[in-house]
């Protein structure tokens, strides 16, 4: 599988309840609720691009955009 | 004559009524005395690509004809009525999603277990009021196995023109019994088929939105228009809602789309009526024996005349009223304790002159009986 | 397609908790549908009642909302009456164990071509809280103040002796595992059963102390491992995860097609 | 013809509820006449006597019970003591000898016919025991026409056993023709 | 005040009243919005020595009580629409064997799933003819939590006395709602115990046989006696009979026990009914609007008093007539399409002067829906 | 005593068909409840609606003959409201599998001590021959005219499945092993699966020509082998008896016991 | 086991439906119907008391009697 | 007192409904008048807008909703923006700092307390944030004693947090009485 590079990390706000599942499972600490407790890229240089916190959001509130997807247009 | 003369149950009249008004899914369980609906089925519907299912219970064959109904097919379960007591919560799902389907109750002997392989008509409130909550319903009985046949083609029709429940309330004595049966030719009884919606694929289908005349076209599941069912309250998508109009709504036009068209639904035969004194009502198998009473009756020049009940719901109010204006005495003829003489007694101007001559021991009523009760109302004794 | 293309999308943020471990099952199931490339409009969600339930409300397919427990009887007369759509039927704990119990076991016996996925929270999350048969003993529930002592079944198991041809279980926390095994039973010919252990926070966690949702999501890796793995075979009070059952068997439509060509060749006869 | 009221009795196995459906169905398909059949059902059909009532009339049938029958068919002894007694006075009584014995008698004509054993002797197949019974019944009163039964017999069993019908219903019908009236 | 004063929840004051009567098996499956009392039973019976038990399903609950009321318990379980939908053929099945039991229905928006969280009284018809077959029932409601006490307890009273199922019909709004509740001291209210046959050991113990006061001494299963208890028409030991006379027997004392009795068990309360031209006939949450209004009217000297129904089955057919008999205008307040109006018409002398005051969109009638319908009524527009 | 003693001598003969095996089966339960010596009045038979149904008219014990499919949970009923009667629920497999279903997998988890006793003569006989989830593919019915599809239920790995812990089957050619089985079901604390194959002469039999009961009964002989017999490791096809599930786990009645004294204790402090 | 003699074998003619299973099953061919279709003792000699006829008689109509049973009055 | 018709109004886990009945139970329990109390179920419980209606009278209460409310409790935004609408013109609004901006005038008064901030200031606790609301609220209005509201307290919640919530209900009242009129 070819190594693939976060273009973006989308996160709808307004879908986002603020359960914390992203940011307590993300394996490099890179997702965190901010005052709204809303989930926030806060270190999205980290990111491995494992796509776990999309997976894994109940509200589907994340997309991981990465750079072999670009094409996708999702 | 070219239709084909048949000697069958009334059961069997029922499953060609339904073949010939176009059934092609049948789900049930089996039960006395309505099982022969079911075999015949068995063997019938897949001969010509229908399809038969036996369920693991009455619950799951009333789902199942409705899920079997949204594809697009003309649906029908069997039953009796420890059976139809089962299917009620269903039912009332399909009143709520407006889901076009014929349920058969063949009526033996209740409450409960009651006296199964004997005649009772003691479901005939059920029918109208067995499920949870207001909702209206529609149910058609017959006498003779030439009006089951029609009836449970009028059964198929009146569900997909109104999409709802229609439930044909028979007995075991029209059930079992057999006599003659001429099968219509096709194309000799009008068939009422789904409405399905002309709104092109992309363009927005609102499945619970009425037309102009009240019809509400719908489209198959698998089809090009993906919309909601649900049994709760919702909006003219089928999505969910608590929105105290919207409730409002949905049901007043559950009560009203059947409530208003009584002179288009309910159907009903006269014998003997025309100035008849004693008025005997009545349908179903106790039909036949207050027939029969007119019948002799009126070789003997008396005035008695028999209205014989083909749809039971929504009750014939009016037209009841009305024909009973000028009796002496109306005698409702029924093999329970007096259901439907309950809505006859609140339909005329008179109660009072309402009797119920009846018979709950799993005999048929027999004219003799009726006789009985004439006697006494005509200050004969018994 | 992004999965968001698959959903009603006028509908969120959705009405589940924050956490509510079936927001992911949708999720998952989204992408499985994706993955396997199926056109929206061959696929018919049945679902019952319960929170659970209100996954059909959300997909873009064709959707039936039915009753409590009903689901897979309403799935059978859709499927079988037209056997070329793909009939996806998710279901809560209780719908499809407590008072669906039947249909479950008899869709499994006829092996319909049915996906059935078993949304397990343990509890009755609609009605705020009650045990179910898959809570199992020693939980706290609002009618088990004295904690349960009712058993739990398992479903794996019962699914297979029922007779289902296609037996799996994940959890919200393995959610690729969960992707995996859910395109491999929807494109099972026969009954196919996917558990999902599956969390409520708002009930089952409250009242037993597990925790928010986080915390609960990530327990599953803990209390389950993988079917052949060393963990399990040394530590067998884990509960397995992965494929239990995958063997071919008549599917009933297809049985059911023979039927109408004896039919037709006995009315012909 | 104004009306025949006629209860058919016997065991279970014994076909009687065949022979009352067959003269139905003769009836009312190949003579253009009406026919109303019913019978009954539940526990004692299974062990007891069995009954099948058929009302055959020119007129429409309404009441389909029989009561104050003109003809009972009697092929057991418990289906005798049940329902010989229900005849309409002046009716006719047919039982077979082997399998009833007559206790008394009963103000109708009482025909008591050996076609068990008729049917055993001649064919050797007790299976049409019922279609001997329905022969001599045609032969005894002139309800309807033989043709019209056969014919619904031709419609009714596999075409291999018409022939073994066929005969069965002759050995009746010559049974009961000699004692029309 | 020595008696214990709360603040309950009407689902809480029905459990009081079960504790209070003797409740000692509870089986049911949670439903909104009747969970609150399988919660609280599953706290509170255990704890003296009862039992509680969450089946698979409402059929299951409805079975399992009556088998433990056969052997000796008092019992109960509770649902909404769709359990009381499915419970109906158990509870033909408790009607036929004339087990005593209580069947708590907290209603809620029907039909079907209908509006699960918000308030119906849609299911008052279903009470009385859901199950199939004739039969007869009664059936309790209440307006406020001390009455809610009050009608569970003569809930299982009558049970007990009639040998019967009874139905308790309260409303998502009496329910859910809390207000205060004196629990009664022991002894304070009367109570009725099962009645159990004083025939000795092997003397031949008749269960279907009435005493002279009609009433049928039980016996415990697992006492002395063994008998028969069974769904299908039976004779006096409880073995099954189709015995036309037999049948036609039961049939009418299931009925006649409860219809010839309408004055010993109906129950109702009257508020500023003196003289009022005006009578508004209520029951359960609606009635609340009527006596708040009518109090409200009454402070301005107009003449307007309430019906208020704590018995709805047997209907108090006499009662009403009586009562309504004076009246300028009856309305009938209630939060389904009609359905104690439909008994309220067929009772009064004058059918035309029987209004309806309903709502059906999940809301609270209000005092204000009924001023509405009286000034229509009046002819003072709305 | 003589089983004729257990029994209601007034109703017989019974109303079963000639050769019908229900009746072996009433022959070997009393049987078997005269050699446990129990007492008429600690019994209590409870039964659903169908031909096997009727035998709780026939025994003298106390007797609920209650709705077609739900004997089991009317036997809950009674079981937990009066623990220390010895509750028997014999069944028709329709009756137990079919419509009961539910309470069938339900009774097992909960491991109530009621002995269940599946009567089964793979069709529905009081209704005339319907096929039944029993019944298996390939065999004639009134509603199977061109055979069968549905397959059927094992119900020894259903009853095993869904937690009960005794499970054995045997046949009415069988009768000493029935009777032993039987027994031992009784014995058992928790809840007891026997099922017991049987004629139908009447409807399954001559539909399916399988002869007259005579025939029907001998046919077990050959079909059925012994659990651990050598017959059945060389003919695997054979239908196993004997025991196959004997297991110890808390009995749910016990485990309320237990619950009383929890709430007891909390209610006092 | 002690060996068990025959000391009679009662048959109730009312119950026995002539089903033939105890004649068909007997390993001594001890029974047969009568011409009433009523199973009888037709060779009583060769019986072994086996006692397979009692049990397996779907209508309660054999006893199998046999001399230990003696003081039981059954 | 003549009636009090008041809404508590927030969401889901901050113990708006707790609030309403400790406050039915002050007054039914401990001060013998009448209180009905009633509350929002369903979906919008499970995260939207949760409200919970009380009436308190002296007489009998028969219609239990509230319409026109004479005070108006709003612990978050989207509660205000629903119910601060339905308030008698002259009633009171009472909302928390933290959670809720006061948008635009209505015919009533509007009083902001920061309860919320106090609470976690003084107690580090906001499980009683809903306590000291209740003190505010009966510092604000004269509705019933603060002894009976404890007394209810007391009666609700296990012994080692009465404490704590006395000291909630006090630093509310505190923060409430102030401003009675
Ligand atoms: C016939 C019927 N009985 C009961 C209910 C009430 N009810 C709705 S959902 C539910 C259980 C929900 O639990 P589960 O199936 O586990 O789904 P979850 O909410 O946990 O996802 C119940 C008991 C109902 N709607 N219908
Ligand atoms: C609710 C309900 N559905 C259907 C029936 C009809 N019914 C009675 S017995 C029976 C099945 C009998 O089959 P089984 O349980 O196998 O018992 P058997 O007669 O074969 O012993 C059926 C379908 C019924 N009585 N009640
Ligand atoms: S998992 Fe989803 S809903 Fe939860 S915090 Fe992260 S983005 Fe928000
Ligand atoms: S893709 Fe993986 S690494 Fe990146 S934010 Fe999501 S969970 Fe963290
Ligand atoms: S109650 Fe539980 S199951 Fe229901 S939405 Fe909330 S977290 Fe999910
Ligand atoms: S029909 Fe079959 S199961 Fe029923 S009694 Fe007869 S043989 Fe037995
Ligand atoms: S087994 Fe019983 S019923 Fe059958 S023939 Fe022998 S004695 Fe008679
Ligand atoms: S006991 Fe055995 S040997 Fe004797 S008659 Fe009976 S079956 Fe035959
Ligand atoms: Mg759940
Ligand atoms: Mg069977």
């Amino acid at each position: 599988m070819a190594k693939r590079r976060l273009r973006e990390l989308v996160i709808r706000r307004e879908w986002c309840k603020g359960c914390g599942i992203c940011v307590a499972l993300c394996p490099k600490q890179v997702l965190e609720l901010d005052g709204e407790d809303k989930s926030v890229p806060a270190r999205p240089e980290d990111c491995i691009c494992c796509r776990m916190c999309e997976l894994r959001c109940p509200d589907l509130a994340i997309t991981v955009l990465t750079d072999e997807e670009e094409g996708d247009g999702a | 004559m070219a239709r084909k003369v048949r000697f069958v149950q009334g059961n069997e009249a029922c499953v060609e009524g339904a073949l010939y008004a176009g059934l092609s899914f049948y789900a049930g369980y089996p039960i006395t005395p309505s099982t022969e609906i079911a075999e015949l089925l068995a063997e019938r519907l897949p001969a010509r690509g229908g399809r038969f299912i036996q369920m693991e219970d009455e619950i799951a064959s009333m789902c199942a004809i409705i899920g079997a109904s949204l594809t697009g097919n003309k649906v029908m379960t069997a039953t009796s009525g420890p059976g139809f007591s089962l299917k009620q919560e269903a039912i009332g799902y399909a009143c709520m999603a407006e889901i076009p389907c014929v349920i058969v109750n063949v009526q033996r002997g209740g409450p409960s277990t009651g006296n199964p392989t004997h005649v009772g008509q003691g479901d005939i409130n059920q029918a109208r009021w067995g499920t949870h909550g207001d909702h209206n319903i529609i149910a058609l009985t017959a006498s003779n196995h030439q009006d089951v046949f029609a009836m449970t083609v009028e059964a198929f029709n009146m569900a997909e023109t109104y999409r709802t429940p229609v439930v044909l309330l028979f007995d075991e004595v029209i059930g079992h019994m057999r006599e003659k049966l001429l099968v219509p030719e096709p194309g000799e009884l009008p068939l009422v088929e789904r409405l399905r919606t002309s709104v092109p694929k992309d363009v927005d289908y609102h499945p619970y939105l009425p037309r102009e005349d009240g019809r509400l076209p719908m489209s198959d599941f698998g089809g090009e228009h993906r919309y909601n069912v649900t049994g709760l309250y919702h909006d003219m998508w089928g999505f969910p809602t608590s929105n105290p109009k919207m409730v409002s709504e949905l049901l007043r036009h559950l009560i009203d789309k059947i409530d208003n068209r009584v002179h288009e639904i309910t159907r009903h035969k006269e014998h003997f009526l025309e100035g008849a004194r004693y008025v005997l009502i009545s349908y179903g198998a106790s039909a036949r024996s207050a027939i029969h009473l007119a019948r002799e009756r009126r070789a003997r020049g008396e005035r008695i005349g028999v209205i014989e009940l083909q749809s039971l719901w929504p009750f014939p109010r009016e037209m009841i009223r009305e024909k009973c204006r000028e009796a002496k005495a109306v005698l409702v003829v029924e093999m329970n304790m007096g259901q439907m003489l309950a809505q006859v007694r609140a339909a005329v101007a008179d109660p009072e002159k309402v009797f119920l001559a009846n018979r709950v021991d799993g005999k048929l009523i027999a004219p003799a009986d009726i006789k009985q009760v004439l006697r006494v109302i005509q200050g004969r004794g018994v | 397609m992004a999965i968001q293309d698959y959903i009603r999308q006028r509908f969120f943020p959705h009405l589940w908790c924050p956490g509510c471990g079936h927001g992911i099952i949708l999720n998952n199931l989204l992408h499985a549908v994706d993955e396997l490339g199926l056109a929206k409009n061959d696929i018919v969600v049945t679902s019952g009642i319960g929170c659970s339930a209100r996954i059909s409300g959300y997909v873009d397919f064709h959707t039936l909302h039915t009753l409590h427990g009903r689901a897979l009887a309403f799935a059978t007369g859709v499927k079988l009456s037209r056997p070329e759509l793909t009939l996806i039927v998710p279901m809560g704990d209780g719908d499809a164990l407590a008072i669906g119990g039947n249909h479950f076991i008899h869709a499994a016996r006829r092996n319909i071509d049915i996906t059935a996925i078993v949304m397990n929270n343990r509890i009755y999350g609609m009605t705020g809280g009650q045990f179910s048969p898959l809570s199992g003993p020693g939980i706290l529930a609002t009618t088990a103040p004295y904690r349960t002592i009712d058993p739990n079944f398992d479903v794996v198991e019962l699914a297979r002796a029922a007779g289902a041809t296609f037996v799996a279980r994940s959890t919200t926390y393995h959610a690729l595992e969960t992707i995996d095994l859910l395109k491999r039973a929807i494109s099972h010919k026969g009954f196919a059963v996917v558990e999902i252990l599956t969390q409520c926070p708002t009930y089952y966690g409250r009242k037993n102390k597990e925790g928010e949702a986080a915390e609960m999501i990530e327990r599953y890796k803990h209390i389950t491992a993988k079917i052949g793995s060393k963990a399990l075979e040394e530590n067998p009070a884990l509960i397995p995860r992965g494929v239990f059952v995958e063997v071919g068997r008549p599917e009933y439509c297809e049985a059911y097609e023979e039927v109408i060509v004896r039919a037709r060749q006995e009315v012909a006869a | 013809m104004s009306g025949w009221r006629l209860v058919f009795s016997g065991s279970g196995g014994q076909g009687v509820i065949t022979a009352a459906i067959l003269l139905g169905e003769a009836a009312v398909i190949h003579e253009g006449i009406n026919a109303v059949q019913s019978q009954s059902y539940g526990a004692a059909a299974r062990g007891g006597a069995t009954r099948s009532d058929i009302i055959l009339a020119d007129e429409a049938i309404d009441f389909p019970v029989v009561t104050e029958p003109h003809i009972v068919v009697c092929l057991t002894q418990e289906a005798y003591t049940s329902f010989a007694p229900e005849i309409r006075p002046g009716g006719t009584l047919l039982t077979d000898t082997r399998f009833v014995k007559i206790a008394h008698r009963v103000d109708a004509r009482q025909i008591e016919l050996p076609m068990y054993e008729t049917v055993l002797r001649e064919i050797g197949k007790p299976i049409v025991f019922n279609i001997c019974v329905l022969g001599a019944l045609i032969g005894l009163a002139d309800l309807i026409r033989p043709e019209s039964i056969l014919k619904a017999i031709a419609h009714r069993v596999p075409a291999d056993f018409i022939e073994l019908n066929t005969r069965a219903f002759h050995l009746g019908f010559e049974l009961g023709l000699p004692l029309r009236r």
